[in-house]
């Protein structure tokens, strides 16, 4: 079966998130989306998965404070970022490029950066856009480190780096590379990533999503998207979303 | 005596030129039309704390020129793209932006509602976030071992403004699971409500509606603004208005743009 | 998978010697059921924190000997008097008391909740409820001018244990305005619940509901014992038994007295 | 109208309550609980009156901790504390009598005095048995001071202390007595006070409460009363109280 990007993209994370208990994802991200939905299909339930802004999609009755006492509780196992730029030591720029003082891009801010790094043990950064614009050297401004000072309570970081290219992981405040997408080469990886990387003797290739998982997430998966994510659910999947909400009986 | 005002515009009394103002995340019941109508009144100066984030509002709070301080962890159309007038703003560097991250501004608004200074919280250290705030602290905490912790002072709005599917002629307005907005009524000095429509009876006298209601007693004002947080969604109840955020994206990419946006959406309704 | 034990000694099978177990006020839904299975199981050893208080279930559980420590603001039977067993356990100085206030032990909880190490608190400076607890801390707050302010550590329950009026399949709870429910649950490393009955539905499917319900992530075990906060009340539902609660009184308020309760309330029911 | 002494005590602490926004009444004080319901009653609906562990006479939907989140954000104008000491420095003792090694007397608690009592600008103080048992020189345990060092926060503390004999006023770290109540006299009161107090050359005599209040408190007020204060209510007004809530429609 052909698939696009977005599909690999959501198999290869669903594979990462693993066996854990909880998946939290963040707004605007909607293939860390995909991908936790996919793995709770998978798992017939399990892992919870929780899309902020989704009354439908969370269990969360507390406020929109809970996901992060829930992560302060070390209760969400796996969390995704992303960053205007990200560099090899793993730091993630959600502010600004330039100087702070007169900046010449802004970005929207840095959410819960600066906790969720810190207190989730699995964050997968993600980052479709895979250049040396977006995978740089050092980032201009530190929404969150990738690594902090021993003394410095920390229980979670960064274990992966995805991109429109490839797949990295995380250890030890330096990326290695994992696998190369289908249709890209090492030497365009290379070629277009700003910082120092390392990689194995051989490097294989991403493997393409199978068709049972393409149809889990066409068909499964997709409707469940739309009330989050109406654009991304339309553009990937087709799928069309009604301007009202069904109003519910029991909606007082 | 009833919080329910005549009008919009007399809810709204309590925001002051200066004020420090606290509105709710996207998804949480953000009062449009009452933004509309502080940007009609010309409402100029305001420290706008989004909580934890903005879309929509901040935009064009920022765009029409009200806002002089934004204190907030990010703002963004979401799908739809950049908010276009905040980066315009940041740029050319016309409001004062205090970059925070999610849970310390809610944090910094329970510490108020529970009559503390301050709030600790982890995660910072480290990150340009705490470099660039002043007004946060850091402390070796006295149960660690050489453990430093941030320490976040009270965040105190003169007012909460957001808004609600219902409120009762007692002042109570539901809520739901939406908690942020007690902690943000709890916080403030005052609080004002716009809701869709009056619930009969008392929300507090039914144990399953005052599961999810703040008390009259936290409220100073509520106006009837009937499908107030269009364009923006009030989960349960309807979604957002995707082709007028498509729209908004559009227009407000430029200056010119905007400013048509404000004559066709804002200022229209000034002779409606 | 369902938290819904078969029995509710199955249920509480978490609660073990030794271990903290928070447990909260009178009128915020004792499990009372599940107060006696313990005392019949001859539970020993109990870190027990009462939130903020406590009435017949602290003083059942330190009569039967199950107590180590007792951490709460204040155990007494309200209108029927003193808590006998309490009081003489105290005298005879055979359980270890932490004397709290009751804004003290919120704070240390929500500390959990929030993962922070440690909360701050007005009041106490002065009291002998700080000078006698050597796990408080006095700093000079970073905020203000020579201005002590105490720092109280978290509290991590290995249990949180209480009664609701209903659960459902899923493991959700509805808790309604009883909110430091959802905190001890937040808190504590497991949490079990006994409920008066079984909702049919899914708690978070109807939004009104989901405002006063506790999501099933954080529930472990849920066992059905009917009316299981007798002879206290349960809020909204039914009131205290007040016979039964002058009964208890006058029986406890010898050790003999005490046996006799035991023997006919509590144990009777391991035959039944 | 004949009355009885725990009338005499709530209307003289309805008057003390005075124009206020909010009184809050904690576990365990029937005598106050009618007294704020009385100055409501007469202030037809203000001032706001919550009753600690009364979900009818309480507008608190946030648990157990908006009582204390709701002082500490300055909106509970007037509370009430007990005592099972007293002293003339308004400190008050709710844990213990002895040493605190060995105790003689154990009390049920210090509830939420030690922070009640600096948050609230109107604490008045109760106690009923006016004797030197319960009002001393110098408490055994200090629950709440009365009175604390210029740089410790403290927006609130004692305003009054009403006994079953006589009414005083605190201010800079001193009681005076006000008024002694019908059947009582000064002697009386210097008698079983166990500290020192200031007086004025003429006290009055606590005045009666009117016809009209008493009717008030026993037809309106009382009822009320019984759902929190059954014993209370039944013994002082004769009301009596079904053992089962009414099933309300409503809870689910």
């Amino acid at each position: 079966m052909t698939f696009l990007p977005e599909e690999l993209l959501a198999d290869q994370i669903a594979h990462l998130i693993g066996g854990v208990r909880h998946v939290a994802v963040g707004n605007a991200s909607p293939i860390p989306a995909t991908a936790a939905l996919l793995a709770r299909e998978r798992g017939r339930g399990r892992p919870y998965v929780s899309l902020l802004g989704s009354p439908k999609n969370t269990f969360w009755t507390d406020g929109a404070r809970e996901l992060f006492d829930c992560a302060g509780q070390g209760r969400i196992d796996v969390f995704f970022l992303s960053g205007g730029q990200i560099d090899g030591h793993g730091n993630v720029n959600l502010v600004e490029i330039g100087a702070h003082d007169h900046p010449k891009v802004r970005f929207p801010g840095s959410f819960g950066s600066a906790y969720l790094y810190y207190v989730v043990p699995k964050v997968i950064l993600f980052r479709t856009e895979h250049s040396r614009r977006t995978l740089v050297p050092q980032v201009d401004y530190i929404s969150a480190p990738g690594a902090s000072d021993p003394n410095v309570f920390r229980p979670g970081g960064p274990v992966a780096l995805i991109t429109n290219r490839c797949l990295f992981s995380f250890a030890n405040g330096r990326f290695t590379l994992q696998s190369v997408h289908p249709g890209h080469t090492i030497e365009e990886v290379i070629e277009h990533t700003g910082f120092d990387f390392d990689r194995p003797a051989n490097v294989p290739e991403t493997p393409a999503p199978s068709a049972e998982t393409l149809t889990l997430m066409r068909q499964t998966v997709a409707p469940q998207l739309a009330e989050l994510y109406p654009q991304f659910a339309a553009q990937v999947f087709g799928i069309k979303l009604a301007k009202d909400l069904p109003q519910e009986a029991s909606a007082p | 005596m009833s919080q329910i005002a005549a009008t919009l515009d007399d809810a709204l009394g309590a925001i002051t030129d200066g004020c420090m103002l606290v509105v709710p995340r996207e998804v949480s019941g953000v009062p449009m039309d009452a933004t509309r109508a502080l940007i009609r009144r010309g409402i100029r100066r305001l420290h706008l704390v989004a909580l934890p984030t903005s879309s929509l509002q901040a935009d064009l709070l920022i765009g029409a020129g009200c806002v002089e301080t934004l204190e907030t962890s990010a703002v963004s159309l979401g799908e739809y793209g950049p908010a276009p007038r905040f980066n315009a703003a940041i740029l050319a560097r016309s409001i004062k932006m205090k970059d925070a991250t999610c849970p310390a501004l809610h944090a910094a608004l329970q510490a108020t509602e529970k009559g503390v200074p301050f709030m600790p919280l982890r995660g910072l250290i480290g990150s340009d976030v705490l470099k660039y705030r002043d007004d946060w602290k850091v402390i070796d905490s006295p149960f660690g071992n050489n453990d430093p912790i941030v320490l976040l002072p009270a965040i105190k709005p003169d007012v909460a403004l957001f808004h609600a599917a219902m409120a009762d002629v007692y002042g109570n307005v539901w809520i739901g699971r939406q908690r942020e907005l007690a902690t943000m009524a709890h916080a403030a000095v005052k609080t004002i409500v716009t809701v869709d429509r009056i619930h009969p009876g008392n929300l507090l006298e039914t144990p399953v509606l005052a599961a999810g209601t703040l008390p009259g007693f936290y409220i100073d004002a509520i106006a009837l603004t009937e499908r107030g947080a269009w364009p923006l969604p009030l989960p349960d109840y309807y979604a957002a208005d995707g082709a007028h955020l498509a729209e908004y994206a559009k227009m407000a990419a430029t200056e010119e743009g905007f400013a048509a946006y404000l004559e066709k959406y804002v200022y229209a309704k000034r002779a409606a």
